[in-house]
């Protein structure tokens, strides 16, 4: 099935979002997750099969923003 | 005299009362010792995207000591209120704490912040309980807003950022410090010392830099000479300097002058 | 780094690019902490006549360590060539070195000081062996002059003594820099511990102040101020500034923003 | 017999500059001596027998002269 | 060359760049005096109030010749967009024009515009078809707004009203002239002649002033000074000054130099 | 009001304050001009060698008339006051008055003045019966002693010739108008019309430029600028200012706000 | 009957806004009129009859409002 | 015989200033005149004849000198 990860199609097996971050090797503890707009408290990522035409947003903290 | 002077921020406290930021730095080891010598105990970081079909990059989490630093998550590069509010809410799912340093953008040129979609985006986050640092201009009107709103603090700019122009309007910053009663934070515009210095002797509780710093020839040694110069202004603005007089007097005993 | 960048005067290198007066204190306990919390080692003390009627007042040697203290006596309140002459010859004769802060005074209003006059001294007194610190105006011509009769530095003033304005003519002070080879050290003007970075931004090698410090509100506490500020300065100088822009640039990478 | 020192007549016996710094509570070591405008070299304070008239400016280091 | 040089608000063309109030003069012979040795052909008038017990009281009209002068009723004293729309509506009936000077106040004290509701008014106002002249802070982002919104000029602040202070962030002046499209006049802060040539010299298309004029010790001798600075500084924009540099050169001819 | 507000030098009155220059223009009809633009009564003139070989050149005395415009001889590009002084004497045998602009150089990179020797200069030409105009540093002292020599007026530097940076120093400006009796004129320095208005609202007695005038883009806009600026200084000065304060006060009455 | 005319309440009898103006003096080209928080075109001062409670606001320009 | 006129030596008969001046083509009235470094007042030029070896200089007044 296909979903769409920080802008990008996937093309992945029905999973949990946790099954889903080791598959790519992200450390779920160093970011946070946005499941169709939503906030995806890490509290459910196990429980969370993601389905056909998800919209999964991934970030995590980088240098930056700060004011000369 | 300073063991006792605190920055406090939303009830936590704070020795250091400069804060700094984490971009252009060479690489991350710089990084590291130029915070180091600063001495900030605050450091922003920005949100993005995690690049998924590239894992190879280090995070910047596997630098930062978060027992040491408070993390502080900015909105840099967000243009409208409903960005700026995503933006916090994966800022604070990503991170520990509910501090934030909002920013929202009129405009790429300038980098000026657009204070009508900041109230608005304010508004929202402290309603839902963000510790809100709101990137300002140098508005006593806006200012007053974002206090009565509940915003934690309010950084208004010295200069545009990354122009290294320092504080353009000290008028204006003084007209916010008797205008505000959260801390006020200078946030953007400071290219060397003695600007720091500066906006510590007008009253304000600290100072936000980075371009200052990473841009710097020697970042390093910036970040240690910032350190130094907000802690000179500090204690200069509690010294509490001499009058300024068109002339003055000679500092030496006018008796016994030898004939 | 600042451990090998020393300012070197006549030979005699020192790590405080600090100088400080010992005038206008409440107590001499109160000029010791003072200067103690400056950093400085070098310090500035006047030459007056003995009261010989009154032998109860205490001695400044009594409490100032001329084995820790450079001690730079200076013409303070010396209107003429002669008495400038006279009264450094007098200093030689009750201290230890050569060296002597050179002040001929105009007019006692403003205490500018009169460079004609200067130059005369300085010619005698760098003939008999002195090292000479010259007090002056930021003058370019009169700084080359008084470095071609030879003496160990320059010392323009940053704005009238006593008069808190700090550093009244910044082009002038880096003219002057451009002119001559010896020191540069601003002595008078500063009002606060900016001033002191500035002068230090400039390029300048040293700042020498009295009444900023003495005459604060709390003069430990700013004494401490100008020892951070001139190292402040000084390593902002050092580490190379970021130039000044109208507007500038996010200090966040733009690749990577959410949608 | 009548000398001047710092400005002010005093009326002494003849004596040496030593003794006389002695006789007024001064060290020797912290003062300098101008002798009738000219310089005496710490030295010669033991030899030099004050003479009437003689005009003795003696000065000490004191706070101050420094510029804000 | 100013024969062309007009200043250009909603089509209607105006030959004098200098725009003055009418308030806190001795008397209306006074301010009579003064606006016309202003040269000003645009003048600021409140919408007051008529006091009903008492008319004895002469009216503004009965001094102003409408013919001469286009009149500028401003929204002083309003706080709210509400109050501010309604003054502009009444003005509009009082008087003949669609021109209205938009201030909505933010504060007693400092008398800053709110910006929030400034937007708020201006929107309302260019939809019902008046010629907005809105009162702002130097804020280029708000400006823009302002300009989208279709009001026909910006007018940043210089200083806070009354203030005297001058341009004090001619920085952000700059950066509005090359941000909007439309006329930028400063309004509030001029308190001397040199203020309104430098608001000039930035390439402002107009100033408008009240207090400095009016509040002089000689207020027709300063009427008639920022008359001819208004003019000096658009002649020396226009004509293109020389650089600044840190030094120079002679302005006479080396060659034949006696010996 | 400027009928009765002349200035006077030596006896001899003039109604501009405004002196100009003869250099650096494209050609003697643009010079010409510009002159009368400028509404100078006052014009500085060089000395120099007549080119036996090539006697095509035209004269510029073939264009400025002496009767309308006072010429005042200078000894630009004098480095001595021998020089000075030789120089002073051809140009009053070359001429009709006693008048000349003293200056002596110090230095051909920044064309600052050497006091010492102008100071030199100036003792012997008022003994010979010269009406010394003294171009020199912003120094009361040196102009105190410029004064008591017999000197008609004073003419500090507001920065280096040809550096367009304006009153660098309004301080010592001011401290020389409090020092002298005689008129101070800034000379050097004013790079467009508001420099030339600061100068003369500091009180200042006029205003001597070249090169911003001639190095225009437009030399005859800005000459008429220079024209208005000074005037316009000048009444500023005469009229007295309002006061500058951190806020101020609405200059609309309160009373009879609408509700 | 009784009006509220910039804040104070008269006492008038029945006439139109034309004739109010008259009866206190006020040059009807030199004003504007709200009557009821709405803007009264000065065309319709004569037809418009004054009603118990109106609120009239009657304004006019005066010196001020520049700024410095 | 020769003189030097503004540095440069000349090679002419003997004559009277006004006469060299006019055969250099030169206004008297627009001139001053230095003569072996002592200034030359106009009313001698007549009497004046220039000798071997004589140093002239002949100044003028040109556009420059005023301060920016």
């Amino acid at each position: 099935m296909e979903i769409i990860v920080n802008g990008e199609s996937k093309t992945i097996t029905p999973m949990s979002v946790t099954a889903f971050l080791e598959s790519v090797g992200i450390d779920p503890t160093r970011v946070a997750v946005e499941l169709n707009l939503d906030i995806l408290p890490k509290g459910e990522y196990k429980e969370t099969t993601l389905r056909e035409g998800d919209r999964l947003e991934i970030v995590h903290f980088v240098g930056g923003g700060g004011r000369p | 005299m300073s063991a006792n002077d605190k920055l406090v921020i939303a009830g936590r406290s704070f020795t250091s009362r400069l804060m700094v930021g984490t971009g252009k730095y060479a690489d991350f080891p710089q990084m590291v010792q130029a915070i180091e010598l600063s001495g900030a105990e605050i450091v922003t970081v920005a949100v993005r995207r995690v690049n998924i079909s590239d894992r190879s990059k280090e995070s910047l989490l596997d630098h930062l000591d978060t027992k040491k630093y408070t993390l502080l998550p900015n909105t840099a590069g967000c243009y409208t209120a409903d960005d700026a509010v995503r933006t916090c809410r994966l800022a604070r799912e990503a991170g520990l704490s509910d501090f934030v340093k909002l920013e929202v953008l009129g405009d790429e040129k300038t980098l000026f912040p657009d204070n009508e979609e900041l109230l608005k985006a304010a508004t929202i986050l402290v309603k839902e309980g963000f510790t809100v640092l709101p990137y300002t201009t140098d508005d006593p009107i806006v200012c007053k807003k974002l206090e009565d709103i509940g915003c934690a603090a309010v950084m208004p700019l010295g200069a545009p950022i990354g122009s290294g122009l320092g504080i353009r309007n000290p008028y204006n910053i003084r007209i916010i410090l008797d205008t505000v009663k959260v801390p006020v934070i200078v946030d953007a515009g400071v290219g060397t010392a003695s600007d720091a210095a500066i906006a510590m002797e007008l009253g304000c509780d600290g100072v936000l830099m980075n371009t200052g710093i990473a841009g710097a020839r020697d970042p390093l040694a910036m970040a240690e000479a910032m350190n130094l110069a907000v802690r000179a202004g500090r204690l200069a603005y509690r010294a509490g300097r001499i009058p300024k007089k068109l002339y003055a007097t000679a500092s030496s005993p006018v008796e016994g002058m030898i004939e």
